[in-house]
């Protein structure tokens, strides 16, 4: 049987789109472990005293909230469990809204926790590391309002933060430039507040030689995997956990799209040889 | 004169952002920071740019009915719409000319523009993105065959981290005795990914370090100048 | 009535979703549809927050709540301004100037930035005892992270010719980065996949209601 | 003698135990911070620092348990007077200390020596061989094996009768890429004169479509062919990425060219185009410096330039002094790289972390 290469295409994606849909339909429960850059990130977050002031960065859009979403959720969780303040800055434009989607997630859990109080959501600034050096001088001057037009001095919980060395840690969940990596070069290389984060499953091996003995990077979430082991280390059952199951179906069917590829190929190789 | 006072501004600005990473003393800050500031406002402008010559890209088209012309007024209409939207009433807490619409909400249960950003402009581009998901698959299919050694390198750990990564790994060599969990595939993929990954991304971020301090270094300097573009 | 706009957003969220799936098939009208509006409803949006959080709060209700306290700010507002002259050839030059100062500020920084993420940070993050590990696949892992990254980097190196023994520290930079990119692929497999796995939860979920 | 020796040794250890609290300007900063220091008997309970705002109003900016500890404010102006006061619990007994200091900014950050010297020595080196190039000395740049395909690939084109695409990233003049990329489109533009073939080059920016359209002309021109330059094959598609994306894919459908370059910035459409193009059966070569997006190309297209190859394929293409010189200089850098981490290396192994300790100490 001979295919030309558009029907084997098509073939290949209605295969991977059945597969990724059945374990979503029929979930099966697979569990998985935590990886070492995981319980780094978990572990810094865990160990800051509470009421100190934390900033969250949203600096992706809705294409890649499916990786990116469960973490912001979790690190919100897990700040405002050890009492943690949090803001919510944005170096994407699309991120305000995501960040608002996290907390009005997150806030179902804890109805008690404040806007200006307990947590804040500073808005996007465009400029990317211009902007985060602009932050490390003066926030008030990067942000003079949040984004409900309340001013930087009449919110509460920033009375005492002036400038980025005030914040406990910084977390930005990054799909690309702007991202984690200028948070890194400015805040934690420049400024020296711990950085850590979340990033698609694409960017972070580029990202990995950053956590080092050094600390640049403050342990690091990649994709949807750690998302979930994040929400296991939290004792959350968000939606990551549940995701895994397609994730590893997928995973096994590119494993045997390679494994018939190299068939193919062995026999075309061998009829050439003829 | 047209070049020669930008090269002068590029390279006055460049130097002193260098000294001011530097010298603690004033008025450095002062300036980086007001230069900071100033590149924020500038680059609100530039990213204008690319929304004005996109809709006149998209008018000649329409106008000179070239193919696929309904396409692009489709577009130019979502634009309009979105644009006008955001412009009314604004976005979520952020009041918009006419207020913040409370009667809208109340019949919407958001603000028009958030009702599109939810509606139209995520699922348009998360879908976008997953394509990729087809296309990752495919190229697997046909390209990761066996060949010569460093081909053969980069598939055998592009699957071993495939498997790594899911619980399947977790499964497949959970029974491994303690003192073989190097071979437990999880623990091969991060092993992966912390040695020999960190150390050639190691090597890609130097050297294209180096490229990007001397190309940045010629800018300032005046030397490259292409950016400037032709006369 | 919110009820049914709710209902009616989903759908539209589906359509989409569904056009541009279509494209796996072939190019199609309805693709090319949803990609046209795609693009015209991404430029509004970074419109609209240009306007609200660049263009609003750091430069207009700062000139007009305090003229003349702000007034440096005009600057920057007429440099942005030259900056649009680019749309027309005959001014385009005038486009230079801010360009200029742009391209100055991002390489100065990028100068910095690079020469110590990148370079100071990344040397001295090499610089380990690779015996100090606590177990022995530590050790095997610190060595490769040592040779990896001078092979590497020497692969880079350009102005020699790489001959006899020369070519082999190049050749295992070689495999070093194709060790990498065989993880990168394998890694972005799992990112791409998510992405599908919510779309797929969208459609199965929120539209057709199969999933809880 | 030894009433001396007895006399600085009672001074010691009523040093020991004296209460003892300082401030002190934080040396080699911008005068934004104070360095406090305390030294109080062990019996502490707690200990409270204050900053004098107005008389005899302090605000507390740091609480401690310890007896002996050290604080630094930051967040001050430069150039002020500040005045500390301490309150130490003790378990039966309190005792306030008082003490001043002025913030004062100094003219360089120490810690950034190492940063500053590796800085000066690489630009100097870039300076140095640009120089020596510009004088006219001539440098060696290694075959680049994506380059070789250069050749072949125009040869298919022609033999086929079908044309070239050339796709310059998907980045603005601003970026570097954009431009090596343009050095090699212009080396392109020349051979393809020569053969006769047609060459689409799809522009993102409408800047980058100007240099672009300048480049090629000028490559007919020097190729002696300038009436078969043909400004439309060099057209802008739009700035919107995935919408400039599916106007490539609809170009490879369409006029199926026999061979494909993608150089420059790629991001996330690198594997539409690479994918979309091998349906085709183009022959592909791409070179990006985006690290996130070389597996792509290298595979699923049939040559990669792979991070700084594609700025080195540019000099060495243009044999532009200037570039040649930077090369040579990014090269120094290289060896310099490597020199540190060896010593760096042998240096820890033997227990000696000086030099380590220098370079990170920017970071500290």
């Amino acid at each position: 049987m001979k295919l030309s290469v558009v029907a084997e295409r098509r073939i290949i994606f209605t295969i991977l789109f059945i597969a990724v849909a059945l374990p979503l339909i029929f979930p099966i429960g697979w569990t998985t472990e935590v990886s070492e850059y995981t319980r780094m990130a978990y572990n810094l977050i865990d160990t800051t005293p509470a009421d100190k002031v934390v900033i969250i960065s949203f600096d992706y859009d809705p294409s890649t909230m499916t990786e990116l979403q469960p973490m912001a959720e979790a690190m919100i969780e897990h700040a405002f469990m050890k009492n943690q303040r949090v803001i919510a800055t944005a170096l994407w434009p699309m991120g305000v809204q995501m960040a608002e989607q996290a907390f009005t997630t997150v806030l179902e859990n804890y109805p008690d926790k404040k806007r200006g109080a307990d947590f804040v959501n500073l808005g996007y600034k465009v400029g990317g590391m211009v902007t985060v050096q602009a932050m490390g001088r003066n926030l008030k001057e990067v942000f003079p309002s949040d984004n409900q037009n309340i001013l930087y001095d009449d919110i509460p919980m920033l009375q005492n933060v002036k400038r980025l060395k005030d914040i406990a840690w910084i977390s930005s969940l990054s799909s690309g430039v702007p991202g984690i990596k200028e948070w890194m070069m400015v805040a934690r290389d420049n400024y020296g507040v711990p950085v850590t984060g979340g990033c698609t499953a694409i960017s972070a091996p580029g990202f990995f030689p950053y956590v080092n003995e050094q600390r640049q990077l403050y342990g690091l979430l990649g994709g949807l995997k750690a998302a979930s082991e994040y929400e296991s280390l939290i004792g959350r059952l968000g939606t990551a956990t549940t995701k895994m199951d397609a994730q590893s179906i997928a995973h096994l069917l590119i494993l045997v799209f390679i494994a018939v590829g190299n068939v193919k190929a062995y026999r075309t190789r061998g009829r050439k040889k003829k | 004169m047209k070049r020669s006072i930008p090269l002068i501004f590029a390279f006055v600005v460049g130097v002193i952002v260098l000294l001011s990473e530097f010298i603690p003393h004033r008025p450095f800050n002062l300036i980086v920071s007001t230069l900071e500031n100033w590149f924020m406002i500038i680059s609100g402008f530039a990213i204008l740019l690319g929304q004005i010559s996109l809709i006149r890209m998209n008018s000649y088209k329409i106008a000179n009915r070239l193919p696929d012309w309904q396409y692009y007024l489709a577009g130019l209409i979502s634009f309009a719409l979105m644009l006008s939207f955001g412009i009314l009433w604004g976005m979520q807490e952020t009041p918009g000319l006419l207020g913040t619409g409370e009667e809208i909400v109340n019949k919407l249960g958001m603000k028009p523009f958030d009702y599109l950003f939810n509606h139209a402009y995520m699922p348009l581009s998360a879908t976008l993105f997953s394509l990729l998901a087809f296309f990752i698959a495919s190229a697997a299919y046909r390209a990761f065959i066996i060949r010569g050694f460093e081909s053969n390198l980069l598939m055998i750990t592009a699957v071993i981290v495939i498997i790594g990564r899911t619980s399947i790994g977790t499964m497949l060599t959970g029974w491994l005795p303690e003192s073989l969990q190097f071979w437990h595939i999880p623990n091969l993929a991060d092993f992966i990914m912390e040695y020999p990954n960190s150390a050639a991304q190691r090597a890609i971020l130097i050297s294209a370090g180096l490229g990007i301090v001397g190309s940045s270094l010629r800018i300032i300097l005046g030397i490259e100048r292409s950016y400037l573009g032709g006369d | 009535m919110i009820q049914f706009m709710n209902i009616l957003g989903i759908w539209l969220a589906a359509f989409f979703t569904i056009s541009i799936f279509s494209f796996l098939y072939k190019d199609n009208p309805f693709y090319k549809f949803a990609e046209q509006v795609f693009v015209g409803l991404s430029a509004a949006y970074w419109l609209v927050y240009i306007i609200y959080s660049i263009m609003l709060p750091n430069l207009f209700t700062k000139l007009i709540q305090d003229f003349s306290g702000n007034a440096i700010l005009l600057i920057p507002a007429f440099l942005g301004i030259l900056m649009l002259m680019r749309l027309h050839p005959k001014t385009q030059w005038l486009s230079r100037y801010p360009m200029a100062i742009m391209i100055g500020t991002t390489a100065g920084i990028s100068l910095l930035r690079y020469m110590k993420s990148d370079i100071l940070e990344q040397v001295s993050a090499t610089m380990i005892n690779p015996f100090a590990a606590s177990s022995t696949a530590g050790v095997i892992g610190n060595f490769l992270l040592i040779i990896g990254t001078i092979t590497g980097v020497y692969f880079f190196y350009f102005s020699k010719k790489q001959e006899g023994l020369l070519r082999v520290p190049s050749k295992i930079g070689i495999w070093f980065l194709m060790v990498s990119f065989g993880a990168t692929f394998g890694y972005t497999v799992m990112a791409r996949i998510s992405l599908l796995i919510g779309r797929l939860e969208f459609l199965l979920r929120d539209w057709l209601h199969i999933i809880k | 003698m030894r009433s001396t020796l007895v006399f600085i040794l009672l001074l010691f250890i009523s040093c020991l135990t004296a209460n003892n609290f300082t401030a002190i300007d934080t040396p080699w900063d911008d005068g934004k911070s104070i360095n406090l220091n305390w030294k109080l008997s062990p019996m502490t309970k707690t200990v409270t620092l204050q900053r004098q705002i107005d008389g005899d109003i302090f605000e507390t900016i740091h609480k401690s348990t310890e007896f002996q500890g050290s604080f630094r404010d930051n967040g001050l102006e430069p150039q002020q007077e500040y005045i500390y006061r301490l309150q130490a619990d003790f378990l039966d007994d309190n005792i306030v200390l008082q003490a001043e200091a002025k913030t004062k900014e100094q003219w360089f950050y120490l810690h950034k020596l190492a940063f500053l010297i590796l800085l000066l020595v690489v630009c100097f080196a870039i300076v140095y061989y640009i120089q020596k190039a510009k004088r006219g000395k001539e440098y060696y740049i290694r075959r680049i094996a994506g380059l070789d395909s250069m050749e072949e690939a125009i040869g298919r084109a022609t033999e086929k009768g079908r044309p070239i695409l050339f796709v310059p990233g998907i980045s603005d003049l601003d970026d570097i890429q954009t431009i090596a990329s343009l050095t090699i489109l212009s080396h392109l533009a020349e051979r393809s004169a020569e053969y006769d073939t047609d060459l689409f080059v799809p522009c993102r920016f409408s800047m980058v479509l100007s240099a672009a359209r300048e480049v090629v002309k000028e490559a007919y021109i020097k190729a002696g062919r300038p009436d078969a330059y043909k400004a439309d094959n060099i057209f802008y598609l739009t700035d919107d990425q995935f919408g400039f994306v599916a106007g490539i894919d609809g170009i490879m459908l369409r006029e199926k060219p026999a061979a494909n370059f993608f150089m420059g910035s790629f991001y996330a459409e690198s594997l539409i185009l690479a994918e979309t193009g091998f349906s085709t059966g183009a022959i592909q070569t791409a070179g990006t410096a985006q690290a996130h997006q070389l597996p792509f190309f290298v595979v699923s297209c049939d040559y990669t330039l792979i991070g700084e190859e594609l700025f080195a394929a540019s000099a060495y293409l243009s044999k532009d002094p200037q570039q040649m010189g930077s090369l040579k200089g990014h090269d120094f850098g290289k060896l310099l790289v490597i020199l540190l981490i060896v010593f760096g290396v042998i240096f820890e192994i033997i227990g000696i972390s000086f030099l380590k300790d220098f370079l990170s100490g920017a970071a500290s």
